[in-house]
């Protein structure tokens, strides 16, 4: 089973996964509007006809969905980017499923809103007050004035200090990796992944990561993983006729 | 029409009634002959015929509920015998509580003296159009002309019934506030410099 | 109390059953128990039993007019069958084309209670302010004080109106999301599977 050939039907995208995947990567599609569960349930279902569990599938299916996972979590909280590089990875990945669930859960009821509305709608009451109910002076219970300077004063309260912190934390352009994986793919044929991107920052990581799903895109090279988990290996593809997509330079990933 | 076989006997004449009976728990205003025809789809003069069974349903003595012809037209009122039950249930204490979002409009009025909807909004960071509404309502704020800049929009001011509830002689008796501003523009510059940061 | 003496022989139940007609025709709001119980000067559990003679007179397809517990009280609306007639006359500002955005930041806000546009911002990812500025326009969200902790930001909850637009006993009458749940698990484990594979 080719994963990049897996075929979605969803409410933002109809097509193959590879095709999402090039769309998300030139902005030309929202991630917020990308079902990700959806993929998940796609994948399995396709991974269900098999008899044979796809082991490599498995393996490029997980770190393409959770490449696409991490751009949806910054999209889903760009303010708090700052504090989400923060935190270790296991507990921005609980983080992230928690929020996902909470939009989900959030999108069932408002699903099952609509479906009351539409069972409900021949349900008929007065909204006003009753036309002819009679009219009473209602007395206001003596109030004390210290009631009004204390919402003066939460009104008055200085906001949490914002972290300025993100405003450094940029997102590293992608085209910075094109351009370091290409020159290390002149000078060696093959490359390990994660050795390379050891030393860099999860930010930086996840650009890198990046650059290498779009340099296999465009045929300039191959990723081979022996099981998954095992470690990614990257190597030069031969292109006979390498036709450079001319935005390719261009991209960044959105820095919020 | 498709309505659901239904097995009880309807006679047409008692159905409209039903249905005029419907149209006069959902008004908020007395509804004409008229009215009630256009919605029931049927002649007036079938109207007038059914609102009789509705009036014989609903009398005096007989239900809660009576069916009133008044000047803009028929509508329930509550037996005269419940006057006192209704007299209490317009007592209740909820309705005489002051909101949040009224106790800051107050607040914000009483403090920094005439204010428009805009002024109120703005240091909240939300519409005040209902808390406005019912402080006018209360008699607690009254109009206090309008602005001399952004458009002209109505200002208001408390009211003497205000300094009452309060127990107040006059404005200037309210606690101050030092710790927010020394005056009231001081106070209105704070609360602005608040506001536009809660809102960045 | 002083009733004039009447000549109409009256069972007490019927008696406090017709202030209760009395009580729910001049109320805006659905009226709980205990409202009502109050306002009549009788016990619960009296109010509780006249409420079933009042349910029996006006039941769907008997009366025009429909009693029913909604929002944590009891109300009257129109009969299901006269929805034709009553969508003649009256307007639905309340449900008339609710966006997704709308239903989805209702939703957030009947699930998890009192909230700030910041927190459903969070979930949805993208910012509230218009889809909560038209909740509150149509009245199905209401300020719920500040949120203390979290810079002074408005929380909003939903209002019995909601409740009524969508004909809930209760927010307790959502339905639970469980089936999501499994979806929940999965997401989290296939997460957790890869950042320890990452933090390796």
């Amino acid at each position: 089973m080719i994963v990049r050939e897996l075929e979605l039907d969803l409410d933002a995208f109809e097509g193959p996964f590879d095709l999402l995947l090039a769309l998300v990567l030139k902005e030309e599609l929202g991630l917020r509007d990308v079902d990700l569960a959806a993929i998940v349930a796609a994948f399995l279902e396709r991974l269900a006809d098999r008899e044979e569990l796809d082991l490599e599938a498995c393996g490029e299916f997980l770190v393409l969905i959770a490449a696409l996972l991490e751009l949806k979590a910054r999209a889903l909280f760009p303010e708090e980017e700052a504090e989400l590089a923060e935190l270790d990875p296991e507990e921005a990945a609980e983080e992230l499923a928690r929020r996902l669930v909470e939009y989900r859960r959030a999108k069932e009821a408002a699903v099952w809103l609509r479906e009351r509305l539409a069972s409900e709608g021949d349900r008929y009451f007065r909204l006003g007050p009753s036309p002819l109910a009679p009219k009473f002076e209602i007395p206001l219970a003596p109030r004390d004035p210290a009631e009004l300077a204390n919402v003066l004063r939460l009104l008055a309260k200085e906001p949490p200090d914002v972290s300025l912190s993100h405003m450094a934390l940029r997102f590293p352009p992608v085209s910075q990796f094109l351009d370091r994986f290409r020159a290390l793919l002149r000078r060696r044929s093959r490359f390990d992944f994660e050795t390379e991107v050891a030393e860099l920052t999860r930010l930086e990581q996840a650009s890198a990561f990046l650059a290498m799903l779009e340099l296999r895109r465009a045929g300039e090279l191959a990723i081979d993983q022996a099981a998954p988990f095992a470690p990614i290996r990257v190597s030069r593809l031969a292109k006979e006729n390498p036709v450079r997509d001319e935005r390719t330079d261009a991209w960044t990933v959105r820095s919020a | 029409m498709d309505r659901p076989l239904r097995l009880i006997p309807t006679d047409p004449l008692d159905r409209l009634a039903r249905t005029i009976e419907a149209l006069l728990v959902v008004s908020s205003t007395p509804l004409p002959v008229e009215d009630l025809a256009a919605a029931a789809d049927d002649a007036p003069e079938r109207v007038e015929e059914a609102l009789r069974l509705v009036a014989d349903r609903f009398a005096e003595e007989r239900s809660g509920i009576v069916l009133e012809h008044v000047a803009g037209g028929w509508a329930f009122r509550a037996g005269r015998e419940e006057a006192e039950a209704c007299a209490r249930l317009f007592e209740r204490p909820a309705q005489r509580n002051l909101s949040q979002a009224a106790l800051e409009t107050l607040a914000i009025v009483a403090y920094l003296g005439p204010c428009s909807r805009p002024d109120i909004a703005r240091i909240r960071g939300v519409a005040a159009d209902s808390a406005v509404a019912n402080l006018l309502d209360r008699g607690l704020i009254a109009e206090a002309g309008r602005d001399s800049v952004a458009g002209g929009a109505i200002r208001y001011r408390t009211t003497p019934l205000f300094e009452r509830v309060f127990g107040l002689e006059s404005l200037s008796e309210l606690p101050r506030l030092d710790d927010v501003g020394a005056d009231a523009a001081e106070i209105r510059d704070r609360l602005h410099t608040v506001a536009e940061r809660r809102s960045a």
